[in-house]
Formats: structure tokens, C-alpha cells, sequence
């Protein structure tokens, strides 16, 4: 089973040099510790900045300088601001190469629930539906069960939908998917996770052919 | 010409109760502080705000929340701010939420004299209930009508007596769209120079969508989350 | 009669402080040389900029630096850059007050024609098009009437037309027109110009109510 | 990630006979002079050109439509071109006339996504011919379509190693626009300076839509109109 950071870590080893690359909330913020070795990816930060930088120090801390999880970053040379309505521009014009969210739920559809559970405040969307409907490659990155240990993997979505049809892999505790016509593929298995616990804990349609090798972090 | 005013409170002083106004600003980053100072101590209620967040308890717009000011909040993200939750559950307040990208661009139509944009955010979502959509290249988008806001309220790092506008980082983000969005448009600004001193190649907003514009005082600029590396 | 300099003065009457203002090629053009004292007026060029000076001396000539007819300018303290999607969009969102265009022909509804002749080659609409369908004010300046001496302020545009029922106002070597729903209000007479030559000048639906008054220029 | 290369001629290397290109530029203000000279010593045919102008006889695209290499211009304006008339009126040479406005929106709209946009401008014309027209709040609007380029050719005055462009005065004109537009964009600059030296506030286009980048050489920058006050 792996933890959040390696999670990370395995999404990291998609990332391609020149990639530019949108991260979201949670998990997906961690992909940028991993990034590979001899890669140069740039960040997009969709408030309006591309070439995010890491925390700035203490010194540093400037209130203008944030990125859309509202924490105080900083830029890296080469980097470029520009306003709310070019940055979504950028991403619906399929010009992001990558975004990796987390999620509530996937189907084994592409579909993807991750900004409302009815009942519970709602505190809206944010980016999150501009993003999963424009961006070319999306990645989840989520916990494979719920804390009552129901799968997140299902047949259809049951909370409200954030896109149709857009996720193109998850990657969870257990393993790694790809999502084709024929539901989720598995590609990789955690170490330690076996195939039957996997397909014990999704839901949704899952495709297992042949050997499924062990994930090398 | 003449564009400046002396200060937030002259700035505002034409807003009116049941007005919409667009208000500048990314969470806290880059919000017109002295303008909704001044629109607290004016009072003015039942006002349609068009922003992407809501400002949190005691700063920004929520400080237009704890005086009842705001009729409905049109939004993408209005989390961190538990008055906000309070009177949304009490019926009193009214809330659109709108995907993000979606609001910008609606606010940039209207700056752009385009009535209507197309956009796939929120297609087969309950974003998309009772909107039009359409199918392009096989993709289908939905159709998001340009906003129509009396006012515009944005905070710009310089600004020019003829109006000309440049921010700072990312306390650009929504403010330049707006200030193209709103019939009227208000903008503060931390320095204020004469016409001229601005480099012309680097104007984020024309002064042709400014129509009042003062140097405001005493930014807080309150950060949500500071982190830091040690 | 007026000659072209005074057509332009005549419009430039027209002028409010703080106006923004976009000046066609030919007549338009010269405007700028009668703003009226103590009014201040910023020029918008719509190849992208606002704030349009005089012409430069030899030593500033820059090719960097021309306005929409292709001639070298300068700027003004206060002028902006910017491309051409936004010197458009701002056009369209009505923020520019007044915008002064030449013409073959106007009609008696508003109606005009002033890019093409069929049979001459066509070079284009350039941003005319544009202009009337998106400006709130629009003034032609021209002649009444053509070198064949046959009226240019017509019931029907016969050229292709470049906008509909979007001419406000025109002032012509004969006089100054408001158009209404009745046709060509006549307004004014420039000096030594009586009703009856415009009349016979004007093929259009023409409205004269009383007296008319002589300009002053 | 490398986006420099050494020179136009490798920078238009791969644009194929029958591609369509964008070229930024006004008149002859801001135009790609490097890579319009590579593309006429490549030879490269049968084009179609999307471009507000097309040059003069012996500058700018006129020296393409001199090798014949145009099929078509997607142009505001076309004046001032002899050898442009000649291909014209003998049926070798297409012309879509479209207006400026609409030329530029057109452009934008295929960098930010948006598959068609709105406008008013050409209603009632025979620009409008064919086209689908709609009104709002009483208005009539044409839509049209975002552009599909294949390559966007622009021009700037700086740009640095990712890729990041600033455009100096009316020189600005298309090339952001067409920058954003095309599916491969190819800049040259007059001064080409490593990532870190350009103020990420004065950035007029990102680097993320540009692919591939150099410093230009000689260029000519020729004047249509001298204009001068004594």
C-alpha cells in the first residue's frame, strides 16, 4: 500500500520534460517533491501564474504572490503572471499537457465527483469543473476506499458530477488505472497489494489481463 | 478628464442599494480593501456581488456580510467563512456558484462587447441545468451569457490619471477582467502616478475602462495561508 | 461650402472632455487638428493603442510606432499598448464615445456603404466593419455628393453595404444631418449654402423643420 | 524542455506544402521577417495565410505571393500590393476579406478554447452570407468560428528561454493573438534573453504557447507611411 507521498511519487514518473502541468489541492501538490530527475516541468497555478516556484522563506513571504490553494509562494525565472480568464484559456485550449485532482468518486466511464456531497456545505467548484472538462490528460490521485471502505472506483458516480468522461488514470493506494472503454485497467499493483484485493475493493468494471507487475517507486 | 478621486468613499458614493457589482480579487489577494471599507461604512444593501470568493469572517467581503449587505453572492468558491454558511442556511443569503473559469470569462466578455461565450465547464453538470448547449468539433460546450454589472470595484499595484492599470503578481487575477466588465468602473491602486510614468508596453488595463480611480491607504493584504520554507 | 478642414472642425464641435475617440482614414483624420480648446480627447488607433500624438520629427520616426492608416505616430503621457483583440472588444463594448468614419454613400435609415465598389478591386473592410456595427456614436464625414455631382445621402445604399442603420450623424460639405426615422434631419447650412441647394443635393428623405441656422465654425 | 533554436530556417523546417499559417503583423509593422524570408527560400506551396495584411510587393508576404506560394489570404486588408492583384484577378490566388475585428477574435479565441465567439460586426453585409446570426437583448451577432492554424508565425521584441514574449508598441498588434492561436507557434525576437531576465508582471504571452523560439537578425523593419512633423 502506498502513502500519500508515494502516491505522489508514482504520478511523478508520468511527468515528461516540457511538460506543463496543473496541480490540484492535496495528493496532487505532493507530485511536485517527486518530479524526476533531468526533467523540467512547469507549473501552472490557476489564479495566474505559470512556473510555480516552492515556499518561499520567511523573508520572502509576499501576500500578492499566491497560488490557488492560497498559500504564499514564489516565482522561478522564466515565470509569468497573467489574469483569471487567459489562465482558464490556456487550459481550455489544451495547452496544460497534464492535470492531476483528487476526487470524492471516478467511474469506470471517465466520469469524476470531487466538489459536492449533498447535505454538507457546499462550498463550490472553484477551477475544478473548467479543468476536468479542458484539460487533455487528466490523472486522479485519491484514496481507493472511503473511510467506511467503499470503493471510490464505481460503475457510476453516485455524488453530484464535476466532468463526463475525462479522467484518463487513477492512481490510489493500491494501484494504478487506466481508464479505457472497458473500465478501469490495471496496470500496476502497489507493493504488497494483491489482485484480489484489488478487485475486492472496486466497484466499477475492472480489466485484468495477464501479469500485473509490482509498482517501482 | 478627470478621473481621480479623492478617495474611497467618493469613490462609491454612487452605488446603490440593489446594485451588482463585480468585486476584484483571488481569496484575499488583491481585493479593493479600501472600497469595501467604504462600502461598509456606507451601508448600501441588497447588492448582487459578482467575485470568486466570498472574503473570509472579519476581512473582505465578508466584512459586507456580517452588516447584511449582500443579497446574493456570485461565486466559484466561497468556503472558510462561517457567517457566509450561516446566512446561506438561513435562506438570507442567495448563491450562485460558477465554475471559475466560467466567471472570468464571463467577465471578460462583457469587457469585450461579446454577449455570450462557449465553454465546456460544467457540461453534464448541474452547472449545465436548463442551459443551452452545443456541440463543436464534437465536444460539447455550454453557452454562458456575459455578466451585466453597474459597478466595478478592482486593485491594481499602479495606476495612471488616465486611468491605466498594472498589478502586481498574482494579485492580478480577476481584476483586470473585471475592470474591462463593469458600465462603471472603480479602481484603487497602491500608488498613483501622474500620466506618463507608466511604461505604455506594460498596461494591463487601458484607461478607456477606467472611469474613477484614487490611491487607497493602509493595505492589510491579510495572507489565508501562509506557508514557508524553512 | 466647406472645404475638408472644415468639415473636420465642424465635427470636432462635437467633441466632449474625456472623450474617446476613434478618427477614420481621410476627413476623420484631420479632427485631431481642431480639438477645441480646454478639452481634453484621447485618440484610439485600433491597430492597439490608446492616446495617439502628432506625428514624430524626423529623429523619433519609429517603424514600431504607426496608427491604423499605416503612418508613423507618437504617443502621449498616458497612451497604452495593446493587441488588436482588445482595441476591438473595447470598440464593441461601447467604451469608445465617438467614432468618425468617411463614406461613398449614406442612407436616409442609418444605413452605410464604404468599402467596396463592385468592379474596382476590392482591398478589404479593414476594421470598418467593425467600427459601425459596434461604435454608440457614429459621424460620417464626406462629400454630398459624388464627381458624376449624384447624391451620396441616399434613400437606399446602392453600394455593398458595410453596416446597417448605424450612422448617427454627417456632415458634408453642404451641411450637418442628424439621422432620424423621418430621414436627414437638416440641422445646420454651412455658410453660403442655401436650403433649397440641399434639397436638390440630397436624394435621401430629408427633414427641414423651420429655420435652419448657418454654422458656426 | 528546449524551445531555442538556431535560426528561422529550423524554425519553419517542418511547415509542410498546403499548411495553414498565421502571421502576425500590422501593415508591415511587427511582421516575422526571418521566418517569411526562410519560408521563401524553403519554397513551401500552396499556403493559406491568415494574416490582416499581405504586404507589399517586395516586403512582407509579398515576396511569398511573388514565389507563388499562397494559395489563399485570410486577410482585413489587402491593398498596396500589385502582384496581389494580378494573382487575383487571374484566378490563382483565393481572398476570404474578413473584418479586423473579427480576424483578431477569431484568433483568440482558438488560444483560449472557445470554439466560436460573437460579434456584430459584418451583420447585414455579405460577410454575414451563410452565416448563422442570433440576437441578444436586441442586438443581431454573427458567430463565428475560432481559427484552426496549423503554425502561428510571430514577432516580438523580447522573449526569453521559455518562451515568454513582449511585444513593443503598435509593433504588439496580432502577434499575441496569433501567438495563442496556433497549434504550433514559432517566435522570433530581436532580443533573446535566458529565462529570469524578463519581469514576469510585463509578460504579454506566456511561454506555454510558444514552441519554439530565436533571435531574428537584420531585420529591416520597412515604413509604409513616413509621417513627420517639421
Amino acid at each position: 500500500m502506498l502513502d500519500k507521498n508515494q502516491i505522489a511519487k508514482r504520478i511523478a514518473r508520468e511527468l515528461k520534460d516540457g511538460y506543463y502541468v496543473n496541480l490540484g489541492i492535496g495528493i496532487p501538490t505532493l507530485v511536485a517533491n517527486y518530479i524526476p530527475e533531468g526533467i523540467a516541468v512547469t507549473l501552472q497555478s490557476e489564479n495566474g501564474l505559470l512556473g510555480m516556484g516552492p515556499f518561499p522563506t520567511e523573508d520572502k513571504v509576499d501576500p500578492d504572490l499566491i497560488n490557488a490553494g492560497k498559500q504564499t509562494i514564489t516565482t522561478l525565472p522564466g515565470s509569468a503572471f497573467f489574469d483569471s480568464a487567459l489562465s482558464f484559456g490556456m487550459i481550455r485550449a489544451g495547452k496544460v499537457d497534464l492535470t492531476v485532482l483528487g476526487a470524492m468518486e471516478v467511474a469506470d466511464n471517465g466520469d469524476i465527483a470531487n466538489w459536492k456531497i449533498p447535505g454538507k456545505m457546499v462550498k463550490g467548484m472553484g477551477g475544478a469543473m473548467d479543468l476536468v472538462a479542458s484539460a487533455k490528460n487528466i490523472i486522479v490521485a485519491m484514496q481507493h476506499v472511503n473511510k467506511a471502505g467503499e470503493s471510490k472506483l464505481l460503475k457510476k458516480c453516485s455524488l453530484p458530477i464535476t466532468g463526463l468522461g475525462v479522467v484518463k488514470k487513477v492512481v490510489t493506494e493500491l494501484g494504478v488505472f487506466d481508464v479505457t472503454p472497458d473500465g478501469f485497467k490495471l496496470l500496476e499493483r502497489a507493493p504488497g497489494v494483491t489482485v484480489e484485493e484489488i478487485i475486492a475493493k472496486t466497484e466499477g468494471r475492472l480489466v485484468v489481463e495477464g501479469e500485473i507487475p509490482e509498482m517501482i517507486l | 478628464m478627470n478621473k481621480v478621486v479623492n478617495n474611497a468613499e467618493t469613490a462609491i458614493q454612487d452605488i446603490h442599494d440593489g446594485a451588482t457589482i463585480m468585486l476584484g480579487g483571488f481569496g484575499l489577494c488583491g481585493i479593493p480593501e479600501n472600497c469595501i471599507a467604504a462600502l461598509v461604512k456606507k451601508g448600501t444593501k441588497n447588492l448582487t456581488c459578482i467575485s470568486n470568493n466570498a472574503g473570509v469572517d472579519d476581512f473582505g467581503i465578508g466584512l459586507m456580510l456580517q452588516q447584511h449587505q449582500v443579497k446574493k453572492m456570485i461565486s466559484s468558491y466561497v468556503g472558510e467563512n462561517a457567517e457566509f454558511e450561516r446566512q446561506l442556511l438561513s435562506g438570507e443569503l442567495e448563491v450562485e456558484l460558477i465554475p471559475q473559469g466560467t466567471l472570468a470569462t464571463r467577465c471578460m466578455a462583457a469587457g469585450y462587447g461579446m454577449p455570450a461565450i462557449f465553454t465546456p465547464a460544467g457540461v453534464g453538470t448541474e452547472v449545465a441545468d436548463g442551459k443551452e448547449t452545443r456541440v463543436f468539433n464534437g465536444k460539447t460546450y455550454l453557452l454562458e451569457y456575459a455578466f451585466d454589472a453597474d459597478f466595478a470595484i478592482v486593485k491594481a499595484w499602479k495606476g495612471d490619471t488616465h486611468g491605466n492599470l498594472i498589478y502586481k503578481s498574482t494579485a492580478r487575477n480577476f481584476n483586470p477582467l473585471m475592470a474591462m466588465g463593469g458600465k462603471i468602473t472603480i479602481a484603487e491602486v497602491e500608488e498613483l502616478v501622474p500620466a506618463g510614468e507608466l511604461d505604455p508596453n506594460a498596461i494591463h488595463t487601458p484607461g478607456i475602462y477606467v472611469h474613477r480611480i484614487f490611491q487607497g491607504s493602509n493595505y492589510e493584504k491579510r495572507i489565508e495561508q501562509k506557508t514557508i520554507t524553512k
